[in-house]
């Protein structure tokens, strides 16, 4: 599973991608961040405050309760702000 | 039509090249976005960071609702991505209508809705060093007015 | 700045002159209003007629309101008089604000205005005739929708 | 007095300036259409329905009851339809 970051969490964590086969019983997103935070401190602080974070799966916005599937491409970013 | 690109635009040749030719469209709003410098030279750039193929898909799928809502002709989104100097241009939104209120409306829909929905992060570099654009509360109520009853 | 001639204008050297070197500019709307053919090719011609002296004053009056009511950091109009084909520019407005609310009110409003109080008449030469564009009810209405509290 | 006439107005009354001096108890507006409608056939016509003609003396719209000096210029239109 590829898990992209964005702007400030992107330098937070250090990469702008990553590979991770998160266990099988984490089928959601919420529970994907929770074991994300739990990879290192950098991801631990990246992901301090939830309200903050967008998700899309698939490159479409999904909320946090959502199901992911094996393959899903993950993106996880603050607030946008363009225009 | 939409377009993410580095390169800089033209607004004039846009213009031509959607409207130019055309004998049918009575009213054409544009907006542009500029890299602005609150505080004179204060501000060195701002890079604008994106998320290549979902910002196209965003974009496209806004641009159809715009379609969809009001009645246009044409419509053209360039946004740019990269790095930036004050004074540079970062977005044009043009919607050509037979009528104006169609056209400015289209137009500010589509811009409120670029500041709070499409990916794009914006990093300034200042004399007081670099951080992230946040968003403004302001951005999300202008684009919540455009909400439709029920979604 | 307010502009009235015969001749054509040129949006991108317009944008260029008035916002081009400038670096505190966050937000340029743009109006363009074109000759609009509606019944493919039946429209030949349209014709501006104009009060000259009372246009220039009127546009500069206008022009001063707009920016008495909004903060804008620079304001264009241009309009046109004589004869245009299908398909012709007839008028400009830019608006530019450090903000695009700003931007987009105030373009609208003196596009409204200019529609419902500019001394300019149109007569469209067509394959049913000369007539002379009458004044619509949705003008008006649009124009009054920016009347302040007792005025 | 010089007197313009613009768009159908102009047509209607066949020239665009007029010069007229119209006697000393006209002192208004009002009075000045009522007295210009009895100057031809086509000033009439095109006087005819008052409730769509704009008033602008020496360029600055006045209401039907405003007040007229020697020398003023009057301007008589239809609607305007700018933009």
């Amino acid at each position: 599973m590829n898990i992209h970051y964005f702007a400030w969490m992107r330098e937070q964590i250090g990469k702008s991608v990553e590979t991770e086969t998160p266990p099988a019983h984490i089928d959601n997103i919420d529970d994907l961040l929770d074991w994300l935070a739990d990879l290192s401190p950098a991801h631990a602080e990246a992901l301090t405050d939830r309200t903050v974070i967008g998700v899309a799966v698939n490159k479409e916005f999904v909320e946090p309760g959502a199901k992911l599937e094996t393959g899903d491409e993950i993106a996880l970013f603050p607030p946008m702000t363009g225009g | 039509m939409i377009r993410v690109q580095a390169e800089d635009f033209d607004l004039g040749a846009e213009m031509d090249a959607l409207t130019g030719s055309r004998k049918d469209i009575g009213a054409v709003v544009n907006f542009i976005g500029k890299v602005r410098d609150l505080d004179d030279g204060a501000l060195s750039a701002m890079t604008l960071e994106h998320y290549p193929g979902m910002t196209e898909k965003m974009l496209a799928d806004i641009e159809a609702q715009a379609n969809t809502r009001w009645e246009l002709q044409e419509t053209l989104i360039i946004h740019r991505y990269g790095r930036l100097e004050p004074g540079e241009q970062i977005v044009l939104v043009i919607t050509a209508s037979a009528h104006r209120q169609s056209a400015f409306e289209a137009c500010a829909f589509l811009m409120d809705w670029l500041k709070t929905k499409a990916p794009f992060w914006k990093l300034e570099e200042s004399d007081k060093g670099r951080s992230w654009v946040e968003a403004k509360q302001a951005d999300n109520d202008a684009a919540d007015r455009w909400q439709e009853p029920g979604s």
